[in-house]
């Protein structure tokens, strides 16, 4: 199972918090991880500012995932 | 090196009053972020700011380690808010003790730049035009998802690779 | 834009939210100098802080007029104590507010910087081994007035006509 | 009347904090104060860290002194 969050508006756009998504077979990564959601929500959420954590530390879209593993969609953050 | 993620208000003296790593330091800079009462376009009636919980304090935890391996710095404090703010409620605090000044300036203004960059908290600006999320970029703010660019998306600086 | 020269501790959080033009600020950055226990060659018992009075006033208005022209803030403040001080003892709060964190920073540093290099103030340690004038000088620490070299006196930049 | 002040390490060598000089005829600068403060004292002040302050102000050992003028001596500040 793959565990994935959602924050500010990409939370909004996807219109829920959190998704359990099964771990699919084989190699994947972030990016794959994305597509899924994508046709879960069914929403278009690529976009130039989305940004992705793994397991609580940023990454780029390329960083593979495990199963079990914690993966977070969200704008550019703007704390502070 | 403390690190303090929370809905309620502090008081800086209190806390930077308990930081005992920071005795005989010389040297204390601290910033203070607060909401202020207006944006580019509006009145601001209040902020609502989101974070990731956990992974907020990782962040954090990460800057300060960094800033205290990059400079010869005593101690450290990070203090954030989340939740809804009023205009002049404090956001955030981040305190450096030092032997000497500019140490102590610099480590203070590299926390709060990385932080800025990297801790994931996002704030919501209420206004008598209703809400809208804060975004650094213009082209955004005007709302236009194409018609702008922007570098590719994840940033390499926020990587914790580096 | 306060200044206060005054013998007795104050509390900074007190201080800083007595300050009505910093309203919605944004940003407040501060530094805070304490007493060291310790200096170059010894242990410091304590630190007495001599002052000119009335000239000290005077210098601390004049740098903060000259940080309003030269950075945008929006309001600042200033207390230096004098008197016999402990260690860990607070003696300068320098504290800006501005828009903008950039600015504060700046206008911060270059008020102490200025203050420190020319507000008519004098410490002396006083130490296990007897008491000393502190200088910056290291061939005045070690004790020569002879055989070092120093600028001409009246260093150009504490000259007020500049 | 000149008033003359001595502050630190100053003050300390010239054994006291303040000193009351007659004005002296003609036109004078801090420098003649200092020679004048150095009879009174009998002691040697020149140093390459002697600052000066005319009426409060830092100024430099050739500024014009008048009657009634507050004059002070110190080594570099140290305060902050």
């Amino acid at each position: 199972m793959i565990h994935v969050k959602f924050f500010a508006s990409v939370r909004e756009r996807v219109g829920m918090a959190e998704m359990q998504l099964p771990c699919p077979p084989g190699d994947f990564s972030v990016e794959e991880v994305l597509t899924m959601v994508e046709g879960q929500a069914g929403t278009e959420l690529r976009d130039v500012h989305l940004l992705a954590s793994l397991n609580q530390q940023h990454v780029p879209f390329t960083a593979p995932v495990q199963d079990d593993d914690e993966v977070a969609f969200f704008p550019p953050v703007t704390g502070g | 090196m403390i690190v303090k993620v929370q809905e309620e208000d502090f008081d800086v003296s209190a806390e930077c009053a308990g930081m005992t790593e920071s005795k005989g330091a010389g040297a204390l800079v601290t910033f203070i972020g607060t909401v202020r009462d207006y944006s580019d376009a509006s009145d601001i009636l209040s902020l609502d700011i989101e974070h990731y919980p956990g992974m907020t304090e990782k962040e954090l935890e990460r800057v300060s380690r960094e800033a205290a391996q990059q400079y010869d710095i005593l101690d450290s404090l990070i203090i954030h808010r989340y939740g809804v703010l009023q205009p002049e409620d404090k956001i955030v605090l981040v305190a450096v003790w030092s032997r000497h000044r500019a140490t102590a300036f610099d480590a203070c203004r590299f926390l709060i730049d990385v932080l800025k960059s990297s801790a994931p908290f996002w704030k919501k600006e209420i206004t008598p035009q209703g809400s809208r999320w804060v975004t650094d970029c213009p082209g955004c703010r005007a709302g236009s998802r194409e018609g702008h660019s922007h570098a590719p998306h994840a940033a390499p600086h926020l990587l914790h690779s580096r």
